[in-house]
């Protein structure tokens, strides 16, 4: 077994061990087997760095073997500069949803941590599979497990919004098997990406199958204006979710379009690289205005993600290393972030169970240390240099400059509107003198929220002074597939 | 005369047979009002008779038997093999079910549902018309009995009157047009019906004119619309046990026939009926899902996804020849087969948790009896969730490799009619997730209505963890059922 | 196939109609006719009839008419096999034999439930 | 003599038309007439001779006013039967009430239509002889369940009930007893029937009677006669007509030659059970020795058909009456098993060496 | 006029269609829709009479053999369903069949 091998399954057999448990009467026990299990996890992660080959787009710690014979799809996994960081960031998360957890979910412990432990093994799997079915299922397997923690865990509205996330995602990435099952044929009969990678195929069918995969991953970024399940779905999941959501699954999408989209339709994205564009600066500015005006902590940072997301696709349609690493690395760094903001409005929402702005204010008061962390994360949401939030963010639009001037004053000037909303939300929330009652009898952060957030601030410090491990790794992946895709497919 | 081999063939149906006679007879002496000792023996019975088409199915040969009436391929035998083990599982979930209903009161259910099992091995072995047409009979007769076995109950009486008359008038609809067909080829015999059909020299309109009812009828048979008007009825009224009955193991004789009649015997006529197939699959995918979602009661909305399933396979059989040329043939049957086996294997995942809720004087056929399952017993409302996702296609179950390789068969040819279908397929899909995961809202979202644990004998337990297990395991390495299909398909389009 | 044979058959059949129509036809010419309310009420004992005659009956008369139904098809299918004995041999026989044996599994199986007891 | 008939028939007309279709059908009804004139006149003297064998039996002399020996008695119960009214009960369905004495007398009648009177005298010498007579008699029970229906009345309807219940279950019987006649005969054509029992190794030593089908089927001709007396709702099955039960099942309504009608065909059917009967287990027109081969085959036909009948009148003035309960046990839980059981015998018989009918 | 195969089938044909009206127009009487059941069973017998006549071809008629034999039971199971029917609703009218919503 392979360490991706064991960087899926590890994971997925302790959250079957879990589920194993059935009735939650050894709660207990059942935190500390998942904690084992998610540092386990991680721990099998980390050598995937360690021993990564920098300076080579080739696909590292390959295994293949055979899986269904009948339609020649493989058990193909393989990480490259573009999926290694996802690897680690999703293990990195789940340690930190396991510890957010650890004292707010009191009900069905056993399945929420084996939900989220086996969402982690399925995510890991998408960002490795070089298969296609076997991303397909893993990409479709990791809606079971969300919907389930969106409809059991989560707030008044959850089951609207779990069925608003189930259908809207499968309705994509049905389309998507339609046009993974078309190349099957078109390639003579191979589900290997790579060998996707290098068919030759007709305009007309480039374009059809660009807006099969778009469907799919635009939902899952999502792009605008099919982003509208995000806000729903982000305020009714719990903390857990939102943070793996918004930190990961959004990814997913993105990560699509890369391995995906443009090297299979090269032409395609060319020729629409122009409305995917334009899509991401509807998402950047549009959304950004909209998060200016919400009420709803949750639903800010959900819009925000949007908008941050809009940055990343912007980044991948300009075609440059810049936008594309820049978006790259914009994502890690908005894994890291948003996973963190929606940490922190988990702490506030377990004392007050009120996810209103206006229920707020003058935080800072009653909880130093937790407003220090929040005000940390909000700048590393705004962009601001030395935290994660900026790399990203810098390059993207370096890159929007270098391909045309107005494109990238367009992406400048969201970083207006990304620091207008979530500085603005902080004061309102964290400024100022104390608001009211229950306020005034808010806690501050224990040891195990101390810890949570300290990790994620170390990553997103980490990150943002210094970015270079994260770039190295990508660099020649990056540089592989701009080169790819700058070559015409067309017979 | 009757050769040696003539009897290999039919090995399996012989003792099927002698034991439903033995079982009958045996029953009468027994006075236990759960009929444990015949319920043993009819499970003894069909362990063997399993293991009998089984390891026929492993030696893999065709073998004609009788002059051609009967065969015995690879096909059929794996199709008997799994018929039976459906079979088994549906008597393990229905005993106490049915117990509780008073409906062990003789031996009847027992006895019944072996005669039909016996219906669907000579359907699946029939090579002749009239083998196929008695097995078919053999079977809904039974089927008829069967669900009207509750006798003081309204809904299975009428739920059987329906039955009994719609599934009377496929029959008809089917035998006049095998008579049409023998009309014009002159032969029963469905080789022999292909070579004459093959040679050309018969009248293309009265084949034609014939193949309208034999589909017809086999539409019927399965429930596809426009002829699914029974299916919702005879799957809420029927006790659920009986349901199962007639939903799990026929399926796969409807299967067995079509592949039969149509492939085997009429392949020559594919362009034909492949249209047909392909209207009756889009109106069973509109009908079935959009139906279903407005459905309140568990059966019946079961009963539309199964009529919605059963659209999916027929566009896998739809897909078979595309202009004259039958290379994709074998991709897409034996994509239907897949898919009817699962099917199958997770209707009776879906029923048994049914079964299992019911009580004596409670029927647990509402969604809303779900509610909560899962704080209530975790185990089965995970095999009932595994169930859902796997119907409407979510991997990793098996459902999604079915719908994958009917897809695949109908992208396979490479025609826009064909690709439309798929994306048309796929966006009914769609709407079916609508209501299947609405079922595991109830059961994960919602609160209990009782607090009562969930408490099942052991047997029913073990099959149905058993059972949900499979569906899970088989959408994690389904590599090894495909080939099987393949390798049957093969062989049979080979003779 | 010549049906000539049948014309006496058919004609026969003409004439025992015709022998059912004619005396009857004849009664009521030749009888005389002086209907009145008692005497065209149906037979009672006496009494007034009250209630109509076509009543529920009991489930048995029902199932001998089942049971003769399979079992008259029974004879169908051995009529062309008993004709046919002197040529099929053996091998006729033993399929026949086959036949029965599932018919008296039937048989015993009726007689075992009680489908044939009377009180 | 007959083929001179026949030929000037014949030469009336040379058009197409008359030799084609009018004269043979001109001709077969004459046939046809030759055949029920002298049946209705056996009908009418077999009630009198009922009446007076049951009166020999009790040591009475039965009807003696009417002509000499009273032999004008059926005559007279005839012209009486004509002359009475026919009533129509009013709760009746006038329609069927009177159609259910024809379809009562109609396949009583038409029967006779294969039954050979000698080697090759029989009406229509088809070759589903056999199958034809189980077929029209099936159409009895029409008769019955007509009449019963029609009439509205409580005490027909249970006796047209208990009468098809008790038809339905004999005919089984019945039949059975066909097929097993069937498998040694190996024709359904009622003259090879009765050939075939002419041969043999008991006919070839001259005693032919020991050849006949009544002794190799031994236990089929018995049930055979007795599910005749059943079928015919004769004594001691006649619970469908009991008077002291149901006053007269079925035919309570009916009067004047309606009624007339079901006893018409109670009694043709009496000479068909037994000429039946003669036919398939005692050798037919054949003499029962070879030295008696002088006198003809119809006289031989005749006097065993008389015996036959005769038998009827004997069990009926000598058994008492059934209960239902246990007409229906001896037929469904004696009579099926029995043929059952001799048709397995015969049919294995058959396989063997000692196969007799070869 | 001579019989040909055409006037068997017309005859099967129509016997056909009347069956299939009778059962879907049919809204009152269970019975007749037994009848017609039975109608359409004998269409299709004509029909195989027809063709192993004229084609010379024995199968066809051992065919209507066997679907008289099941036609018969058919009618059996549909006659004791019948009854059971009465038993519960006593009814067996067709439009009175509504508990379950088709």
């Amino acid at each position: 077994m392979g360490l991706l091998s064991l960087a899926i399954w590890v994971p997925i057999a302790f959250g079957a061990v879990l589920l194993a448990f059935g009735r939650d009467d050894r709660a207990p026990l059942v935190r500390w087997v998942a904690l084992i299990g998610s540092l386990v996890s991680f721990v099998v992660t980390v050598p995937l760095y360690t021993s990564f080959q920098l300076g080579t787009a080739a696909m590292q710690f390959v295994e293949k073997s055979p899986w269904i014979g009948r339609f020649n799809i493989n058990y193909h996994l393989g990480v490259d500069g573009i999926s290694l960081w996802f690897v680690l960031l999703t293990s990195f998360i789940t340690v930190i949803v396991v510890i957010s957890a650890w004292q707010v979910i009191t009900e069905r412990v056993n399945q929420y941590m084996g939900a989220f432990l086996i969402l982690s093994g399925l995510m890991i799997g998408v960002f490795s599979a070089l298969d296609g079915v076997l991303f397909y299922v893993f990409f479709e397997a990791t809606l079971i497990p969300m919907y389930l923690i969106i409809g059991i865990w989560g707030g008044p509205n959850r089951i609207y919004a779990a069925f608003k996330f189930f259908l809207y995602t499968l309705l994509g990435s049905l389309l998507l098997l339609v046009a993974l099952i078309y190349l099957y044929n078109a390639s003579g009969g191979s589900f290997d990406i790579l060998e996707w990678h290098q068919v030759k195929l007709s305009g007309h069918v480039q374009t059809l199958i660009f807006f099969a995969l778009f469907a799919a991953f635009a939902v899952k970024v999502p792009m605008w204006p099919v982003h509208t399940w995000l806000p729903d779905v982000h305020v009714e999941a719990p903390t857990g979710g939102s943070a793996v959501l918004a930190a990961i699954m959004l990814k997913l999408g993105a990560y699509g379009f890369l391995r995906f989209s443009m090297p299979i339709a090269p032409d395609a994205a060319h020729e629409w690289a122009w409305l995917m564009i334009g899509l991401s600066l509807v998402a950047v500015i549009y959304v950004g205005l909209v998060a200016l005006v919400q009420q709803d902590m949750k639903k800010l940072v959900a819009y925000s993600s949007v908008a941050h997301m809009g940055f990343v696709t912007l980044g991948f349609f300009i075609f440059n290393d810049l936008g594309v690493a820049g978006g790259l690395v914009q994502m890690i760094a908005h894994g890291f972030v948003s996973g963190a903001m929606f940490l922190c409005i988990g702490v506030l929402y377990d004392r007050m169970h009120s996810r209103q702005i206006a229920d707020y204010g003058g935080v800072v008061n009653t909880m130093p240390k937790f407003a220090a962390f929040a005000l940390l994360f909000a700048m590393a949401n705004c962009g601001l240099p030395a935290t994660a939030g900026f790399v990203g963010e810098w390059m993207v639009i370096l890159g929007a400059v270098k391909a045309n001037f107005w494109l990238g004053l367009g992406a400048a000037t969201a970083l207006i509107f990304g620091a207008a909303y979530t500085l603005w939300m902080y004061k309102r929330v964290y400024m100022g003198p104390v608001a009211n009652d229950h306020v005034k009898e808010l806690t501050d952060i224990n040891g195990r929220e101390f810890l949570m957030l300290a990790l994620l601030a170390i990553a997103v410090l980490w990150m943002g002074l210094d970015p270079k491990p994260f770039t190295d790794v990508m660099d020649a992946s990056v540089t592989e597939l701009l080169r790819h895709v700058a070559i015409s497919k067309l017979p | 005369m009757i050769d040696k081999l003539s009897w290999i063939t039919v090995y399996p149906e012989i003792v099927l047979l002698v034991m439903a006679c033995i079982i009958a007879l045996v029953d009468l002496m027994g006075t236990d009002a759960r009929r444990t000792r015949t319920y043993i023996l009819t499970l003894l019975t069909l362990a063997v008779v399993a293991y009998l088409s089984g390891s026929n199915a492993v030696a893999g040969q065709t073998v004609f038997g009788f002059g051609g009436m009967v065969v015995s391929d690879p096909m059929g035998n794996w199709l008997k093999c799994f018929a039976t083990l459906a079979l088994m599982v549906t008597l393990v979930y229905g005993r106490p079910y049915a117990a509780d209903r008073d409906m062990l009161r003789g031996g009847e259910m027992f006895t019944l549902s072996m005669l039909a099992l016996l219906g669907i091995f000579v359907m699946i072995s029939g090579s002749n018309f009239l083998v196929i047409y008695l097995g078919l009979e053999l079977l809904t007769l039974s089927s008829y009995a069967l669900v009207a076995l509750r006798r003081d109950n309204v809904l299975a009486s009428e739920a059987a009157m329906k039955y009994f008359v719609l599934g009377a008038l496929a029959s008809g609809f089917l035998l006049y047009g095998l008579s049409m067909i023998y009309g014009a080829t002159g032969t029963l015999d469905v080789n022999e019906v292909f070579k004459v059909i093959a040679s050309r020299s018969v009248k293309h309109q009265v084949l034609v004119f014939g193949l309208v009812f034999v589909v017809a009828g086999l539409a019927f048979k399965v429930g596809a619309a426009p002829f699914h008007m029974w299916l919702p009825d005879v799957y809420h009224g029927a006790p659920t046990a009986i349901t199962l009955m007639i939903g799990a193991a026929p399926e796969l004789a409807a299967f067995a026939i079509i592949i039969r009649l149509l492939v085997e015997g009429l392949l020559p006529l594919a362009f034909d009926w492949q249209q047909m197939l392909i209207v009756l699959a889009v109106a069973s995918l509109l009908v079935g899902n959009l139906a279903a979602i407005a459905q309140s009661n568990l059966k019946r909305m079961l009963a539309y996804s199964t009529i919605a399933q059963m659209g999916f396979m027929l566009l896998g059989l739809a897909a078979g020849v595309v202009n004259g040329n039958t290379l994709n043939a074998q991709f897409a049957y034996s994509a239907s087969m897949f898919y009817i086996i699962t099917y199958v294997l997770t209707t009776l995942a879906s029923f048994g948790i049914i079964l299992l809720l019911a009580r004596e004087g409670f029927e647990s056929e509402e969604i809303t009896d779900l509610a909560g399952l899962n704080q209530r017993s975790p185990l089965y409302a995970a095999v009932m969730a595994i169930a859902m996702f796997s119907l409407a296609g979510i991997p990793p179950m098996v459902g999604f490799y079915a719908k994958l390789a009917v897809l695949q068969a109908l992208i396979g040819t490479g025609q826009g009619l064909y690709i439309g279908l798929a994306v048309f397929a796929v966006l009914a899909s769609l709407i079916g997730a609508f209501y299947y995961i609405r079922v595991v809202k109830v059961m994960y979202f919602d609160e209990p209505v009782t607090a009562t644990t969930v408490s099942a004998p052991g047997d029913v337990r073990a099959v149905l963890s058993l059972n949900g297990a499979l569906i899970l395991v088989l959408g994690i390495v389904p590599g090894g059922l495909m080939t099987l299909c393949a390798k049957a398909i093969v062989a049979t389009l080979a003779t | 196939m010549t049906l000539d044979s049948y014309l006496p058959v058919l004609l026969f059949i003409l004439v025992g109609v015709g022998v059912g129509v004619a005396p009857q036809v004849l009664g009521f010419l030749l009888g005389p006719n002086r209907p009145d309310d008692k005497k065209n009420s149906p037979y009672e004992c006496g009494f007034e009839a009250f209630e109509d005659a076509r009543m529920k009956f009991d489930v048995r008369y029902y199932l001998v008419a089942i049971l003769f139904i399979l079992f008259d098809l029974e004879i169908a299918f051995l009529f062309p096999w008993a004709i046919a004995l002197k040529e099929i041999g053996a091998v006729g026989f033993w399929a026949m034999m086959i036949f029965l044996a599932i018919l008296v599994v039937g048989f015993v199986y009726e007689w075992k439930k009680g489908a044939l007891d009377w009180e | 003599m007959i083929d001179s008939i026949y030929g000037f028939g014949l030469g009336l007309a040379s058009a197409g038309w008359w030799t084609g279709v009018v004269w043979p059908v001109i001709w077969t009804l004459i046939k046809i007439v030759v055949v029920v004139l002298p049946l209705m006149g056996a009908v009418a003297y077999l009630t009198l001779w009922e009446r007076k064998a049951i009166g020999f039996t009790q040591i009475r002399i039965g009807p003696n006013r009417i002509g000499p020996l009273g032999l004008l008695q059926p005559i007279a119960d005839a012209l009486k039967l004509l002359t009475k009214e026919i009533i129509a009960p009013t709760v009746a369905n006038k329609g069927l009430f009177f159609l259910g004495p024809i379809m009562t007398i109609m396949p009583a009648l038409a029967a006779w239509a294969v039954i050979p009177f000698g080697p090759d005298v029989a009406l229509a010498n088809i070759n589903a002889g056999l199958l034809f007579v189980m077929a029209i008699t099936s159409l009895e029970v029409y008769g019955v369940i007509i009449a019963g229906w029609a009439s509205n009345s409580k005490y027909a309807f249970l006796g047209a009930l208990r009468a098809s219940a008790q038809m339905v279950s004999y005919e089984i019987a019945m039949g059975f007893c066909f097929v097993v006649v069937l498998m040694v005969s190996a024709s359904l054509n009622m003259t090879d029937i009765v050939t075939g029992q002419g041969k043999g190794h008991f006919a070839s030593m001259g005693v032919g009677f020991l050849s006949w089908n009544w002794l190799s089927l031994l236990p089929i001709f018995l049930v055979y006669f007795i599910s005749g007396l059943a079928e015919t709702n004769r004594h001691p099955f006649d619970v469908v007509e009991g008077e002291s039960e149901i006053v007269a099942g079925h035919m309570i309504e009916y009067s004047g030659m309606s009624f007339a009608m079901f006893f018409l065909a109670e009694y043709a059917n009496m000479w068909l059970v037994s000429i039946l009967c003669v036919i398939m287990f005692l050798g037919g027109w054949l003499p029962p020795f070879d030295f008696l081969a002088f006198i003809p085959g119809w006289i031989w036909l005749g006097i065993k058909t008389f015996c036959v009948v005769t038998m009827f009148l004997w069990v009926r003035s000598t058994f008492p009456r059934f209960r239902y309960d246990q007409i229906m046990r001896l037929g469904w839980k004696i009579f099926i098993p029995v043929t059952l059981v001799w048709l397995v015998v015969v049919g294995a018989w058959m396989q063997t060496p000692f196969n007799i009918w070869k | 006029m001579t019989l040909s195969l055409g006037h068997f089938l017309s005859l099967g044909a129509i016997l056909f269609a009347l069956s299939v009206i009778g059962i879907f127009l049919n809204r009152k009487n269970l019975i007749i829709l037994l009848m017609a059941i039975e109608l359409m069973l004998l269409a299709v017998n004509i029909n195989f009479v027809a063709f192993s006549y004229y084609l010379g071809d024995m199968h066809g008629q051992v065919f209507v053999f066997f679907i008289l034999t099941v036609a018969a039971a058919e009618s059996a199971i549909g006659l004791a369903l019948l009854v059971l029917l009465f038993r519960n609703k006593s009814t067996i009218n067709v439009d009175e069949l509504n508990e379950l919503k088709g």
